[in-house]
């Protein structure tokens, strides 16, 4: 199943079965979304429950802040995470501050879904993970999928929380097609343990995880080196315990990340598990995340500009070999 | 009708006012503290539009406290609030900027300027899709039109068809900044007049501002449509407790303040025979009670215990409505 | 002078056409890759606008190829900028949302919807405080006017009295979402009238657009002030390289492309005998040479160095200007 | 001389150097600005240059980065950094980019200051520290003052740089009279080493710093530990070569700051340290950060959620012991 496919099940089922869903965005209704998450729903649930918007970022937000304070349970669609930056104190100063500085007499039953992440060639402007800047702030949730199934359960999940969710997806990831099962109870909240392993543990999430996936092969077949992967499905809260878990058997950790390495979560991660395994690690956290640069248009210079599998590979390796394995 | 009116506005007026001088004192006093935004001079504009607007969703900015009187939010709990206490109305958690009571049907208080508009288009938006005619009333400042939220919002709310009432109290200046210097139209209605209906009121008379907020509340009810006012008024204090508002000359000053909201209500229900003097000595001797009752309350309630400061942040619980 | 004007129209307009057509090709050979926005339908008002306006700052959205080209940006660089090589007019790291030429007054290409309008307004002022009067044009689409920020900068525009003319080029679309959708007004010209003298034009003439342009540069020269303009005109071709464009009927399509502006342009001038076809095909003879030109230029021109990933991130000097 | 002094002299003295250098910003012309910095600019150098604006953030630094295109030199002031949530798209995809995007051709000699950070019961949406999300962005400097030599000489430096440059501000230490000398050569991108010790590195910056000062005489007269402070004058680029040499002779990190534990400065100090000098540490990375929720009105709530002198003692002394010190 596309992973597109994937969201749009996910809308399609929670506003067929709770009249109280809506979404709204840019282009999301008649033309039926720029990635087309929301192909068909205009046509089945009408332009009532699936509201084309100015292009007026902040209120998009904002809007949906007040439908929910409302009792609606409102799905925005931000159309990249690049433009999510005018809307920065909907979230930042509203959405996520609205239900403690009431005292829990209001809540949001809300979800903002956009797609981060470089894809190819849209120069500096489109080509962002901003992650973190959502992560960090209380009083949000911050989910992310990776592949179909943490996209149709996730944003599901978001969907029927009662608290602000926002919902990050991978613009590459869109046209991508994953193997997709039932499942009960799928709790995003968990980090999923995607391949076990006993030498590393290896933390990602979205586009990334696939890169990791690849490389962990690479590693196991030509290096030996056994690597155990973990996706995160929610970056706030970060779910630790898995992670403890998989480093007290590896002792080693290595996070990937397409955001610029410093200040991202691969600090966080790498931070946090040193003052809680310091003595179990092995060697240092290793962090493979971008470079400290805007991403440019050339496809060289922006491919230099993220992780590839070769750089992974090549990183991982090398750190592995410097500290004893 | 009129006579009603008057002793119900004098009551509020004369609340808020005796409320929010004894919130200066209590803020002098220690009892209060961070930004404490006084409605001194303008409460004919809040108590006449909360009163003439009526059933509704009523959001606001950070000068709230008359406008959470007006709507009937129990000033202990006002009080409370403000002193930061586990009893105010947002369990001690939000302060003066941040009253909110949804079974009031009132939602804040905000302390970004311009943030709530966008929140009352969406909240009209709810409650007209789920057959709910009262519509909503949304107060901001002057200062607040300049930004971009603003014209976002107005946009919004014309090409939804959404009944917000908006409802401008145009008190001449953003802190310390003179509206002409921050803007390049001379009126403020103008920047809506091409989206909803649009008007100006003298603010300082609470008969006119209730009128108008009535015929605008009867127009967003019956076309479900926004509306728009601005009502001129003033603020006799600085802009918050940290201001002292001297950058604005005392003759201004005084030629507004012959304009007492207050004092132009008694007067004029004097002259028309609504109130006497002994029906008004009797309210002040009620809000004077109530005032200092609310003042003992806060005073004796409790403040909020720490594991307060992990509650009220998330719902953690997942709403069991969607299959 | 209207035979020289038609003879440069002809020429700017048919250069930009053909160039972008090729764009196009290129992009389907996969020479150039991510967003490419052309301006297929729009050169009239590219052209009229960058001729009329003549000296001053020009800032553009990302649908900027013909812009720069009427500008007198050399095409080779841009097109190598297109396809990402190191002799592209920003070094390869911008493509065709970010052509930048500081020495041509010539200042992008901006990705973000609304976002240079501000620039705009602080360039102007800038421009005037240092004693320059030729002014600023800010070129926009009809989507940017529901944002925010477009509002923000018409009033500071108008309030600080900076010489920016805004132009508004309204295509009746943002991505697939017709205007009638997006706002609630029916001209654009409307949010700007009260702040400044605001007009429409019919953007597929390009006359029409060229005299008007001049007299609002006449205008924000003389006063120092701003101007603001709405030309109608179409995009034939899908938003970018990855819309198709199907979200209009086939009707609407066919009935803007009999009012092709370039189709236009060269009726007029036979019938007013500024052109003959002689002259024409001269200059389609010129224009294919000068794209191919551009293209075999960008394809022999070396990619970006590795180094470059980590130039032109920071000055990395501090002015020695200020004691 | 009040901190607050300090900025207005830095301001005072550019503008008369230089006419490029222009203010501007809500209230910072007649009024004079809210925290009183650009107090007597407006008389001296006159509307044009000390500009009041509309309450507009994201074109407060819109027009900010227009002028500085076009060569003037200017100084934006964001009232507090809570109002820069609505203009983090000039501050993210244009003040940061448009260098790197044009290949070099655009400069933009910028200023935007602002204050952050928790004060008295101001409140979530008045108080906050989201220095993070600004040092975490290639392209722009982000420095910081703790003091008025850091405030005047760093303002000094900052407003002569040819690239964009966030300044931040603390509410709380504008009324605060700290010594100053006239110095040569000062270096905001150079750490300072306030305090020499041998036991703990501790890195801090802004109000942050004088706590953590007050604190480590604590340690030093009653418990006989002897730390190291270090004061963040840049948080883009970290000066890590200071920290590192610190480290090495110590042995020990902790990094305290006001803004929430996770995602922020401390996690980068830490993650980098942990890679860089991981044999050298007897101890893993001590992060005092605020707790994980918006700031409460309630005086108890705001200081049990931000570090406070006593709970940093108390928990750099309880890691001391747990790691053998
Ligand atoms: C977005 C934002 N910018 C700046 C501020 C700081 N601020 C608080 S109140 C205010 C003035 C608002 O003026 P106005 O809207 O006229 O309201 P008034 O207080 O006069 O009723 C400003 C600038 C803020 N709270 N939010
Ligand atoms: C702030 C922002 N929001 C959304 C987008 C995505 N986007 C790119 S172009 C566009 C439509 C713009 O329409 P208009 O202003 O009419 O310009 P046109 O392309 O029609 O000339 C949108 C929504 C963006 N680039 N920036
Ligand atoms: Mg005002
Ligand atoms: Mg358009």
């Amino acid at each position: 199943m596309l992973y597109r496919e994937a969201l749009n099940l996910a809308l399609d089922h929670t506003m067929e079965h709770d009249e109280r869903v809506v979404v709204l965005g840019e282009d999301v209704g008649f033309y039926g979304g720029n990635y087309r998450v929301t192909e068909g729903l205009y046509a089945k649930y009408g332009p009532k429950r699936v509201i084309d918007t100015p292009i007026a970022e902040n209120s998009i937000v904002g809007t949906a802040i007040g439908m929910a304070m409302m009792g609606l349970r409102p799905v925005a669609e931000i159309m990249t995470i690049n433009f999510a930056m005018l809307a920065m104190d909907q979230f930042v100063n509203q959405m996520a501050k609205l239900r403690y500085m009431s005292g829990g007499k209001i809540f949001l039953p809300m979800v903002v879904r956009m797609p981060q992440g470089v894809a190819k060639q849209l120069a500096a402007q489109h080509s962002q993970s901003l992650e973190h800047m959502f992560a960090s702030i209380p009083g949000l949730y911050v989910l992310c999928a990776s592949d179909s199934i943490s996209a149709y359960y996730g944003l599901l999940h978001a969907i029927r929380m009662d608290d602000p969710v926002v919902f990050l997806e991978h613009t590459l990831l869109y046209g991508m097609d994953f193997p997709f099962e039932p499942m009960q109870n799928f709790d995003p909240f968990k980090a999923r343990v995607l391949k076990k392993g006993k030498d590393i543990t290896v933390v990602s999430y979205l586009k990334m995880v696939h890169d990791v996936i690849k490389v962990c092969q690479w590693l196991e077949e030509r290096d030996g080196i056994s690597c155990e992967v973990i996706d995160l499905t929610s970056l706030r809260p970060i779910d630790f315990e898995t992670i403890y878990q998989s480093v007290k058997k590896t002792k080693r950790l290595a996070v990937v990340y397409e955001a610029p390495k410093s200040l991202g979560l691969g600090a966080e991660v790498s931070a946090k598990v040193s003052e809680e395994l310091f003595y179990y690690l092995d060697a240092p956290p290793l962090r493979i995340g971008g470079e400290e640069v805007p991403i440019a248009y050339n496809r060289k210079l922006e491919l230099m500009a993220i992780p590839t599998p070769e750089k992974i590979y090549s990183q991982i390796l090398s750190w592995s070999k410097r500290h004893g394995l | 009708m009129s006579q009603t009116l008057a002793e119900k506005f004098y009551y509020l007026m004369r609340l808020g006012r005796e409320f929010e001088i004894r919130c200066k004192e209590e803020y002098l006093r220690g009892n209060i503290s961070g930004f404490l935004h006084l409605a001194i001079g303008e409460e004919a504009v809040h108590v006449g539009a909360v009163v003439g607007f009526g059933k509704g969703d009523l959001f606001c900015p950070y000068r709230e406290h008359v406008l959470a009187l007006a709507r009937g939010m129990d000033p202990r709990l006002i009080m409370a609030e403000l002193f930061g206490k586990a009893t105010g109305v947002s369990k001690g958690k939000g302060g003066s900027m941040h009253l909110y009571e949804p079974k009031l049907d009132f939602y804040g208080g905000n302390a970004i300027v311009a943030a709530h508009l966008p929140h009352t288009v969406g909240a009209a938006y709810a409650r007209k899709m789920m057959g709910e005619k009262a519509g909503v009333l949304c107060i901001f400042g002057d200062g607040a039109t300049n930004n971009g939220t603003f014209f976002e919002a107005i946009n919004m709310a014309s090409l939804w068809e959404v009944p917000v009432l908006f409802l401008c109290e145009n008190n001449y200046y953003a802190i310390g900044t003179h509206i002409s210097r921050s803007f390049a139209l001379k009126d403020i209605y103008l920047k809506a007049r091409d989206y909803m209906p649009a008007e100006v009121v003298d603010g300082m008379d609470v008969f006119a501002v209730y009128e108008a907020v009535v015929r605008a509340k009867r127009y967003i009810e019956e076309y479900g449509k926004p509306y728009f006012i601005e009502a001129h008024t003033y603020r006799f204090e600085g802009h918050s407790m940290a201001d002292k508002g001297d950058y604005r000359s005392p003759r201004e000053l005084e030629m507004f303040k012959s304009r007492d909201p207050i004092k132009l209500l008694v007067e004029r229900s004097i002259r028309e025979g609504w109130l006497n003097q002994e029906q008004i000595s009797l309210i002040d001797k009620k809000v004077e009670a109530i005032v200092e009752e609310s003042v003992q309350f806060a005073l004796n309630s409790p403040e909020p215990s720490e594991e307060d400061l992990y509650t009220d942040l998330y719902c953690g619980v997942c709403s069991d409505a969607i299959p």
